[in-house]
């Protein structure tokens, strides 16, 4: 039963990579993973967010009541989501503009609240902070894998993340599969990305 | 009871807190969020419809109050003058307002150019109002005075391929703005003249 | 396997066969066999029986079976009893075989002429449980509530069987004077005779009330002809007795009058013999030959990797060894060559919609098909309609996937029933 | 500053709405719900694979609240659930040996004999109904693979031959497959499971296997014979036979009279190649066991160290419990160590094997007699669950009662006597002591005579019961109405099934009144007398299980509750094996129990003994499977077989008659060598219950 | 028991009407036949070429994942075949190779196979594939484009696009017959009006596809152009233009009936059909694209399962309390 | 009244908030695999969501607003969503039983269904007025609710299908879920 606190980190990176292993989430990933930007960006203000309402959570998780845990937690998670809603707006402000709705709704993302509820609150803040990270890193590796096959793929171009530099990728006589940025593209490449983590194997 | 005034408690203290929390990082972050709104959202467009103005308007800008609405001015020069003056306006369009920003010149009340800010039209239609620049040169050179309407609605603005809506969005923007600048002109030359 | 037609968007048509004037009118008798073997009923264990090896036995005679003498078997040879084994037969069901070695000539057993030959229903359970045609005297006179409607076949159950058509045809007479002992016997309210369109004259010779029946398969499933002469269909998971509907074959009927005027029990079966060709042949056969021994009689040859149906091509049952005897109810023995027997494929159900519509039940057999290949009986009875099957074996017939539908459905049915049971005695 | 105030105003009032709105609905609309059953549900892992033996998890989540359920119940999540659960729950948690899932048929279609070509689903159980399948054996695997598509955890496979094979990794024992399969091939299994296995009609069982007394599993170790796994092979006896170089040497063999083989050539040398296996483990110098299951911290007291009171105490401390054996001498062996000659049973092999039994964590006092150094009433108030009395083999523990010690009577098992002691007693003169209540087992006319005798000391009731019939009795009508007249109780065809008493007083005898046994089916009649003194007839008396009697009502778990003094207690007789013609009571016709031919069937009794033990323990009806297959049940067999190739026997090396001579009490069998042994189980037909191996290459169609 | 003679057991029935899935398939094909023909006599080798790879690409993609699956393999039952035919029909003759190879894979691996192959998928293959190009590379499906450079001798504007863009005033270009005939600019399969019908009456009378779903279809279509053609007639085509232009026909007889994704209940199919057509014609007049066909029915089939729940009771259900 | 429709129109098909503007799609994957949870699911959303649509708009107009305090909108929003699911639960459970029963399971999935919070924002974002925030509530309710329900057929199918191992479950319900969305493609440009 004891992990460590590097385990509750690694495990975050593999054996419960989060969207493939629970899945959940899925919203932003969805969303958000239009361009190479777009997904680190998402994954990078989801990590904080997570990693920074588990050490509340650890630290205010006796103090909390058991019955109204769940609304302390929503404004703890949604406080931070405002924090990282006004800095992105101060220093980042395109990104904030293409990730639009979705900042906020990081508040609803149901991998904070999940940590929250189902890590954080039972563990010491060492270990959700190992938690919280692990698990935000992981989050974003997965935004960033599913976003460079979509936009290579979809628009043929990589954006660097924070230049908001797009190189192409292949030659001019490359046809865009357009589909992988459309909505349904989203969804299939999705599936069939956890299709692949399922023949990888569990853990 | 004691249960009911705890968990009360609780939620009340968890609220405050966060919520004063919160008011200290926006007054910290308030003034370069305004700036990067004005450089990102209406940066580049200003600076296309005022092509060849000798300064920068986003930074010679002012506020000035309509009614309950407090709405910023930028101000162009040209030819060494002061003459032209930029603010933004809304219209409905299809997915919500479409944000348009008209350079007036003060002293012909010529239309110098418009250009779409903000909008959350449908990919590869409306959303061409703001990448194509079709709808927008239209105006060019006209009146402000003058009535915009789409031609379906029989005016003269020939509206985006299946993009109507957005085209009457556009429209009305430029019909608001009108009325803006008519009931603020004299408080627009006067901060000019400032 | 028949070839499609080429107009595949009426349903299927697989007609009857008419009796009326052809060569097959004639039966042939089949010699007796050296050795009998006779099925008892499944609920019969093998620790009760007292009958044992060496026992001699006589044609005819009523062996007791078990110590309260309840059950027992009618003997259709003379001779001795070599052994009792059991046997696995339809849906898993085991149940013992009683082998007598035949010796030569027939004696007959006189109980049921000493006993007076009356036609109370204790005499007929006694007697006429084994009775060629196989009369359910069970269910017609034990059931509650009581079956006060009973049908006399003069079709026959399946395809390509003549049997009863041709007890119509040839034996209007004893059919007569058998519905007046079974009329006594089961003191029913309402008699029907079911016969195909063509046999309605021989039919109304009897004064019972005819019901024609256009010869088409399914319309002679008990079930159908329920709904047709009553106008109400048997709900889903009950059976037609249940209706106070009972069936009795013409065959049965007519070993009636033989039995009351001989004082012995017939023992002899028409049998409808369907070879490689598909064509019919009718013959006499005792209860208890061995397939074997019919089929070296009409120089019927099988190999490795034929087909052998107790019953006819829709509804039979398929048995692995040419010394499956002759049942009472063994209506036809039909022999498939490998090059017709059609392979059930693995495949999905490709949602075609044959099944759909073909299905006298109107059972969503395309989705039935789905829920049954991942297990879920439960779901199946309850939501798509498993228990309101007829068991026609059409979807099976039309599956343009070729996959085992039927099979599916006995299955999904036993493996209900199963469950159903499991629960209750958990319960 | 200001903007903060706002900030601070507005998130209150939201806060005060919302927290008095919620206050007050969990007042208003409070509904009980248990949060425990909620917790619970939330720990189950939500595979609803029913290996918890409820429909859901939801449902097992109410049971565990309701305590029908245990919490490690669940079976698919590992005990880190059930430790949560536990947690949950604030119980302690029992640990649990894990099940994992055994296929039970060894040859595949292509190899086994089929009665028709299936042409049908790829499904089992629709294959079943079709004849029962396409195989001739009824119990053999149909290989359609119904187990695999059943599995919830990916843990089968089809192999190569077409039988399904377990992952043992990824096995959860949630026994999805064995309630799946039609034919009941597959099978959970655990080491606790394998002890306690008897062979029953539903299982492929080999005729060596059937004839095996101590219900060895002979094919299986033999095939790891062949495969050269020697360690496998022992831990596969030793499930059932903790003494396999004892039996290795002594055996009397029955399973080679039923070897298959027997048909074709000579049997196979099975008990030679179990002496190999087991020199084997003795020159490897490492002890081979079978894993111990979880601990129960139960006690068992076993008297008498021989081979039925070893093999029961190591078979209970390998399911878990701490037995402790009681021997009357100074070395623990039994008959074995006295009644046979040392170049057929060497000492040291026998000192290696008791050895090997206390190594592997039974306790063994010497010395210790029973009634003397301690008796049963003293062991169970010192907290043993069960004592089980294993020392009918040797000698009656009843013949020297009055005899060692002068000062009265010493009691060995309370409240029964010899008769021949009561009644030499009786004639010499010396005080017989017989209590109020007098039983007389048999004993023919001596009964009667010692009836009387007890009714002249003053016993008030005495009553005779006897197995025979009264037709059959050797009693003629006078004397009966003579002795009823006299007030002596008779009990015709009547079996003694329980003993009760308190301390090391008898108080209460349970018979049965056995009815219509001419009958297939035999009706008894329970009925418990009041009887302070049994004389038995027999010279020996059966093994039985000594427990603490609980009052009716009283509650199972006050374990820990002080035992009142006198402790009472109750017998327990093991489930008889499966040559046991009758299964009512005590004494059987004939001998008792405990008068064993060979060692090896005292090993199978004492097997027996530690399964019934343990099944009392966990609460489980004391009793055989119905469909265990015994002396007269009818198995399917072979008549003949085909043909198969001839291989010689091996044959054992021996000492020269010359070195015979040299050396009197060295060993005459040398033991085979690795080549001979593995020559040897190679010429094992492998068989099943009607499936043998083939000549090699050779298929059916 | 060596060697001994086995007979084969099976569950009733022990008859078969004979129909298989080739059989079903090849029929497919013959039915395609006329309009694959003409097809091929219009655009010449590169609709052949087109028509081949598409064909043959499917069926070894249906190959491929089979062995990659270790299913049996099941390119035998011809239905790869037929996706891959009702593929290369939709696409114009200009397809580039590496679109038909693309959008075979499209077809058979998205479209059917990961959902467990034949019968098991939701959506119409050869639909998902040609939407999933529609796009990604719409250049290259926008008929006007594709066929730039040929020129046979009738107004090679694609009917649909023109009328879309230019209203019904273009209608005077087009006659019935000669849109009937194959004289219009489209896909390789999809323009010989004339010989879809003949090939989907074939395909009703043999029974293979269900006369309800096209009927119904072309109902839908010709009700909803109708009103659309009243409401404005110079924008709307009127209704005959819509069934004889575009997809219309394949879809009805082809692709709409295509067994796995649409209904099998009386009510259900004619429900089916009409919404089909009515889309069809709605996206086709007031949505974003040219032609509605393809989304149109792709949109059917999602609600293909829950049109499906509509059914007649079983007999004796329902009489239990009656 | 027309421009009800539209919006109406558009909030179901064009806009779907599902399958277009990729919001709820855990819960949309979680409880599409049956029809009655769908179902019950379906409903709930509705349920709320028009609650929510209705009470976020007064917060937001009625405090926010005037206060210029905007800014705390997510969290302002979030208390009053998670609270008012909650109350929801409790007031089911104890009034209506029978349709908790039904609802029950399926409420506090709603608290995290992105859908519900992103609908509250869309209404203030478009600057919708009461009445459209309303019917943009409830029609993207339910659109929300018609692709699931309509899901939940496919994918009932879909499991008694033989889907490859590691594509089962939610990998082929994705791809289900992109094809559907690829039909809803259909509504593109009507509005």
């Amino acid at each position: 039963m004891a992990k460590t606190v590097v385990q509750e980190f690694t495990k975050g990176l593999w054996a419960e990579i989060p969207p493939f292993r629970l899945v959940l989430g899925l919203c932003p990933v969805l969303a958000v993973t239009k361009t190479v930007e777009n997904g680190v960006g998402m994954g990078i203000a989801t990590t904080f967010v997570l990693v920074c309402s588990n050490i509340l959570i650890s630290l205010l998780r006796n103090v909390i009541p058991k019955n109204v845990r769940i609304a302390c937690f929503i404004v703890v998670i949604a406080t931070f989501v405002i924090v990282v809603e006004l800095v992105m707006q101060a220093f980042a402000y395109p990104l904030f503009l293409k990730l639009g709705i979705f900042i906020p709704l990081i508040v609803v993302n149901c991998i904070v609240l999940g940590r929250a509820e189902a890590f954080a609150a039972k563990n010491g803040v060492v270990s959700s902070f190992a938690d919280g990270l692990g698990i935000g890193i992981g989050f974003t590796l997965s935004l960033t894998a599913l976003s460079i096959f979509r936009e290579v793929l979809g628009s043929g171009t990589f954006t660097i993340p924070i230049s908001s530099v797009s190189v192409p990728v292949f030659g001019p006589s490359f046809q865009p599969f357009n589909f992988l940025v459309e909505a349904p593209g989203a969804f299939v490449c999705l599936g069939l990305m956890l299709c692949v983590m399922n023949m990888l194997g569990k853990k | 009871m004691r249960e009911m005034i705890r968990l009360f408690l609780v939620i009340f203290l968890f609220s405050c807190v966060s919520g004063g929390l919160l008011a200290v990082v926006r007054s910290g972050t308030q003034e370069r969020i305004e700036y990067q709104q004005l450089k990102f959202v209406k940066g580049p467009t200003i600076k296309e419809i005022m092509e060849g103005c000798s300064n920068d308007p986003l930074s010679d800008r002012f506020k000035i109050m309509d009614g309950d609405k407090e709405i910023s001015f930028f101000v162009g020069e040209f030819d060494g003058k002061r003459s032209v003056v930029a603010f933004e306006s809304f219209g409905k369009g299809f997915g919500g307002d479409i944000g348009v920003i008209i350079a007036v010149n003060l002293e012909t009340d010529e239309i110098i150019g418009i250009g779409v800010t903000t909008h959350s039209e449908t990919p590869g239609l409306g959303s061409r109002a703001k990448s194509e620049p079709d709808l927008s040169s239209q105006f060019k050179g006209l009146s402000i005075k003058d009535p915009f309407k789409v031609t379906a609605d029989g005016g003269k603005i020939d509206s985006i391929s299946g993009a109507t809506i957005t085209s009457r969005g556009v429209c009305g923007a430029v019909v608001t703005s009108a009325s803006i600048y008519e009931r603020l002109k004299n408080d627009i030359l006067k901060k000019i003249k400032a | 396997m028949i070839k499609r037609p080429f107009f595949g968007l009426a349903r299927p048509s697989l007609k009857h066969p008419v009796v009326v004037n052809r060569e097959q009118d004639s039966v042939e008798e089949i010699p007796l066999p050296q050795k009998v073997t006779l099925f008892l009923s499944p609920h019969i264990k093998i620790d009760d029986i007292i009958l044992r090896a060496g026992d001699k036995v006589i044609t005819g005679q009523r062996l007791k079976l078990t110590g309260d003498g309840k059950d027992y078997l009618i003997s259709t040879a003379t001779g001795t009893i070599t052994g009792i084994s059991e046997y696995t037969g339809y849906l898993g069901q085991t149940c013992q075989a009683v082998s007598i070695e035949a010796a030569g000539d027939d004696q007959w057993d006189d109980e049921f002429n000493e006993r007076g030959k009356t036609t109370s229903p204790e005499n007929a359970l006694e007697f006429f449980n084994y009775l060629p045609g196989n009369p359910d005297f069970q269910s017609l006179l034990s059931f509650q509530p009581p079956v006060n409607t009973i049908i006399i076949n003069g079709i026959d159950k399946d395809l390509l069987i003549a049997t009863n058509q041709l007890v119509f045809k040839t034996e209007t007479e004893s059919l007569i004077e058998g519905i007046e002992h079974l009329k006594k016997i089961t003191r029913a309210s309402s008699l029907f005779i079911t016969v195909p369109s063509d046999l309605t004259a021989e039919a109304e010779k009897t004064g019972v009330p005819v019901h024609a029946v256009n010869p088409v398969y399914p319309n002679i499933l008990p079930e159908i002809i329920t709904k047709n002469i009553l106008g109400r269909a048997v709900p889903p998971g009950k059976r037609c007795e249940e209706m106070g509907v009972g069936f009795i074959n013409a065959e049965a009927v007519v070993s009636l009058t033989r039995a009351f005027a001989e004082g012995k029990i017939p023992v002899d079966k028409i049998v409808t013999v369907i070879n490689k060709d598909y064509i019919p042949v009718n013959i006499r056969a005792r209860i208890g030959t061995p397939v074997k021994d019919i089929l070296k009689a009409l120089n019927i040859e099988t190999e490795h990797g034929d087909q052998i149906v107790l019953g006819g091509p829709m509804t039979g049952t398929a048995i692995y060894s040419e010394d499956m005897p002759v049942s009472p109810d063994t209506d036809a023995i039909m022999v498939l060559d490998k090059k017709r027997i059609v392979l059930g494929s693995g495949s999905h159900c490709i949602n075609c919609g044959e099944c759909v519509r073909a299905c006298p039940a109107r059972v969503p057999v395309n989705m039935l098909v789905r829920l049954l290949e991942n297990g879920l009986y439960e779901e199946a009875a309850e939501q798509y309609d498993l228990l309101s099957c007829i068991e026609c074996g059409l979807c099976s017939y039309v599956c343009v996937a070729r996959i085992p539908v039927f099979h599916y459905i006995m299955l999904g049915k036993y493996e209900f029933s199963r469950i159903q049971s499991a629960e209750e005695s958990n319960a | 500053m200001l903007g903060m105030l706002g900030g601070i105003l507005v998130m209150g009032t939201v806060g005060v709405v919302v927290g008095v709105g919620l206050a007050l609905a969990s007042k208003i609309f409070y509904v009980y719900v248990d949060p425990k059953i909620e917790a619970v549900d939330e720990a189950l892992p939500g595979a609803n694979c029913g290996g918890c033996g409820y429909p859901g998890c939801g449902s097992n989540a109410e049971a565990i609240v309701a305590g029908k359920s245990s919490p490690s119940s669940c079976v698919a999540g590992g005990t880190e659930i059930a430790e949560e659960i536990a947690e949950i729950m604030g119980m302690k948690l029992e640990a649990r040996e894990p099940d994992i899932a055994m296929p039970g048929c060894s040859y595949g279609l292509h190899v086994a004999d089929v009665k028709y070509i299936y042409n049908g689903i790829n499904d089992c159980r629709a294959a079943v109904l079709l004849n029962g399948g396409t195989k001739v054996c009824p119990i053999g695997c149909l290989g359609l693979g119904t187990c695999v598509q059943a599995c919830p955890f990916d843990a089968l496979s089809m192999g190569p031959d077409n039988l399904p094979v377990v992952d043992p990794d990824r096995c959860t024992g949630c026994g999805t497959c064995e309630r799946i399969c039609p034919k009941h091939i597959i099978t959970l299994t655990s080491h606790t499971r394998r002890i306690q296995a008897e062979h029953t009609t539903d299982e492929c069982t080999a005729p060596c296997q059937r004839a095996c007394p101590a219900g060895i599993d002979i094919p299986a170790y033999i095939h790891q014979i062949a495969e050269k796994n020697y360690a496998e092979a022992v831990r596969i006896i030793k499930e059932t036979n903790p003494f396999p170089a004892i039996c290795g040497r002594i055996c009397v063999q029955p399973c080679e009279y039923d070897c298959r083989r027997n048909l074709v050539d000579e049997p196979v040398a099975i008990n030679h190649l179990k002496r190999f296996v087991s020199d084997y483990e003795r020159t490897s110098g490492e002890r081979i066991n079978v894993p111990r299951a979880p601990e129960t911290g139960k006690r068992i007291a076993v008297v008498g160290g021989g081979a039925e009171g070893l093999t029961a105490a190591y078979l209970l401390n390998r399911l878990g419990h701490d037995s402790t054996a009681y021997e009357a001498t100074a070395q623990m062996g039994g008959i074995l160590r006295i009644g046979l000659p040392e170049n057929r049973l060497p000492r040291d092999v026998l000192d290696w094997e008791i050895n090997g039994i206390l190594d592997a964590g039974v306790q063994a006092l010497t010395n210790q007699k029973l009634g003397r150094d301690f008796t049963i009433d003293s062991l169970l108030k010192e907290g043993f669950s069960g004592v089980f009395v294993a020392t009918g083999g040797w000698d009656s523990q009843l013949s020297d009662q009055l005899s060692e010690k002068s000062d009265g009577p010493l009691q060995t098992l309370p409240g029964v006597q010899l008769l021949i002691d009561f009644i030499l007693n009786q004639r010499a003169g010396k005080a017989s002591p017989a209590g109020k209540n007098v039983m007389i087992l048999g004993g023919g006319k001596s009964g009667l005579e010692a009836a009387r005798a007890a009714l002249k000391n003053g016993s008030e009731n005495v009553n005779i019961v006897l197995r025979s019939s009264l037709e059959r009795s050797s009693f003629s009508e006078e004397e009966l109405v003579a002795a009823e007249q006299e007030g002596i109780q008779f009990y015709f065809q009547s079996a003694v099934t329980r003993m009760q008493g308190e301390g090391s007083k008898l108080s209460h005898v349970e018979i049965a009144h056995i009815l219509n046994s001419d009958e297939e089916e035999t009706h008894t009649e329970r009925e418990l007398l009041s009887v302070d003194t049994m004389l038995t007839g027999a010279g020996r008396f059966p093994e039985l299980i000594y427990v603490v009697r609980k009052e009716e009502g009283e509650a199972d778990e006050e374990e820990e509750a002080e035992l009142p003094d006198p402790v009472p207690w109750e017998t327990l007789i093991p489930y008889p094996g499966p040559s046991a013609e009758e299964d009512i009571g005590i004494f059987r016709p004939g001998e008792v129990t405990g008068d064993y031919k060979a060692v090896v069937e005292a090993i199978g009794s004492g097997r027996r003994a530690a399964s019934s033990i343990h099944r009392f323990l966990t609460d489980e009806p004391v009793e055989a499977p119905a469909n265990m297959i015994r002396t007269y049940t009818r198995v399917l067999s072979l008549e003949q077989l085909e043909p198969v190739t001839e291989l010689p026997r091996q044959k054992m090396p021996e000492r020269t008659h010359e070195e015979q001579i040299a050396d009197p009490s060295a060993e005459i069998a040398l033991g085979f060598s690795e080549e001979q042994a593995v020559t040897e189980a190679k010429r094992c037909l492998q068989c099943g219950l009607i499936c043998y191996r083939r000549v090699e290459g050779k298929t059916i169609h | 028991m060596h060697n001994q003679k086995l007979l084969v057991s099976s569950h009733a029935p022990y008859w078969h009407n004979g129909s298989s899935i080739s059989g079903k398939s090849y029929s497919f094909m013959l039915a395609a036949l006329p309009a694959v023909i003409m097809g091929i006599y219009q655009y010449g080798l590169p609709a052949l070429g087109v028509l081949a790879l598409s064909i043959s690409c499917a069926m070894i993609w249906e190959l491929l994942m089979d062995l990659a699956m270790r299913r049996p393999v099941s390119i035998g039952d011809g239905n790869a075949a037929v996706i891959g035919l009702l593929f290369a029909m939709l696409l114009p003759a200009t397809a580039p190779w590496w679109l038909v190879v693309a959008g075979t894979f499209v077809a058979i691996i998205i479209g059917k196979q990961i959902y467990g192959g034949i019968g098991c998928n939701p959506f119409n293959p050869s639909l998902v594939a040609i939407a999933i190009i529609m796009l990604s590379w719409k250049s290259f499906m926008d008929f006007n484009e594709a066929l730039v450079n040929y020129d046979l001798g009738f107004y090679m504007v694609y009917p649909l696009s023109a009328v879309k863009h230019m209203g019904t005033s273009v209608l005077s270009n087009f006659s019935m017959t000669g849109l009937l005939l194959g004289q219009q600019a489209g896909g390789i399969g999809t323009t010989f009006g004339l010989g879809l019908i003949i090939g989907g009456l074939y395909l009703i009378l043999r029974g293979h596809i269900r006369w309800e779903i096209s009927l119904s279809f072309l109902l839908g279509v010709f009700v909803t152009a109708y009103f659309f053609n009243i409401a404005d007639p110079d924008k709307y085509a009127p209704p005959l233009f819509h069934i004889l232009t575009g997809y219309s026909l394949i879809a009805a007889f082809f692709l709409l009936t295509e067994d796995s994704s649409s209904p099998v209940n009386f009510v259900p199919m004619l429900i089916y059909g009409a919404v089909a057509g009515f889309l069809t014609v709605l996206i086709r007049n007031i949505g974003a694209f040219v032609d509605g066909a393809v989304f149109a029915i792709l949109l059917v089939n999602v609600s293909n399962p829950l049109l499906d729940k509509i059914r007649p009771k079983a007999m004796g259900k329902g009489t239990e309390h009656a | 009244m027309g421009d009800y429709i539209l919006l109406a129109v558009s909030c179901i098909f064009v806009n779907n908030i599902l399958l277009i503007q990729y919001l709820g799609n855990c819960p949309f994957l979680g409880v599409s695999k049956k029809m009655e949870t769908a179902t019950g699911m379906a409903m709930a959303v509705v349920f709320v969501l028009v609650l929510a649509g209705a009470i976020t708009w007064v917060v937001n107009h009625l405090l926010l607003k005037p206060f210029g305090v905007e800014y705390l909108r997510t969290l302002a929003f979030i208390l009053v969503i998670a609270s008012l699911v909650q109350f929801v639960e409790l007031f089911l459970k104890k009034s209506i039983p029978a349709l908790y029963a039904g609802l029950g399971i399926f409420l506090p999935l709603i608290t995290t269904n992105c859908a519900v919070m992103g609908v509250c924002l869309i209404n203030i974002k478009e600057e919708y007025s009461f009445m459209q925030a309303l019917i943009a509530s409830l029609t993207y309710a339910i659109g929300f609710g018609l692709a699931l329900i309509l899901f939940a057929g496919v994918r009932e199918r879909i499991l008694l299908a033989r889907v490859p191992k590691p594509l089962q479950d939610t990998s082929i319900g994705l791809v289900g879920a992109g094809m559907m969305s690829l039909a809803f493609f259909a509504f593109k440009g009507m509005v």
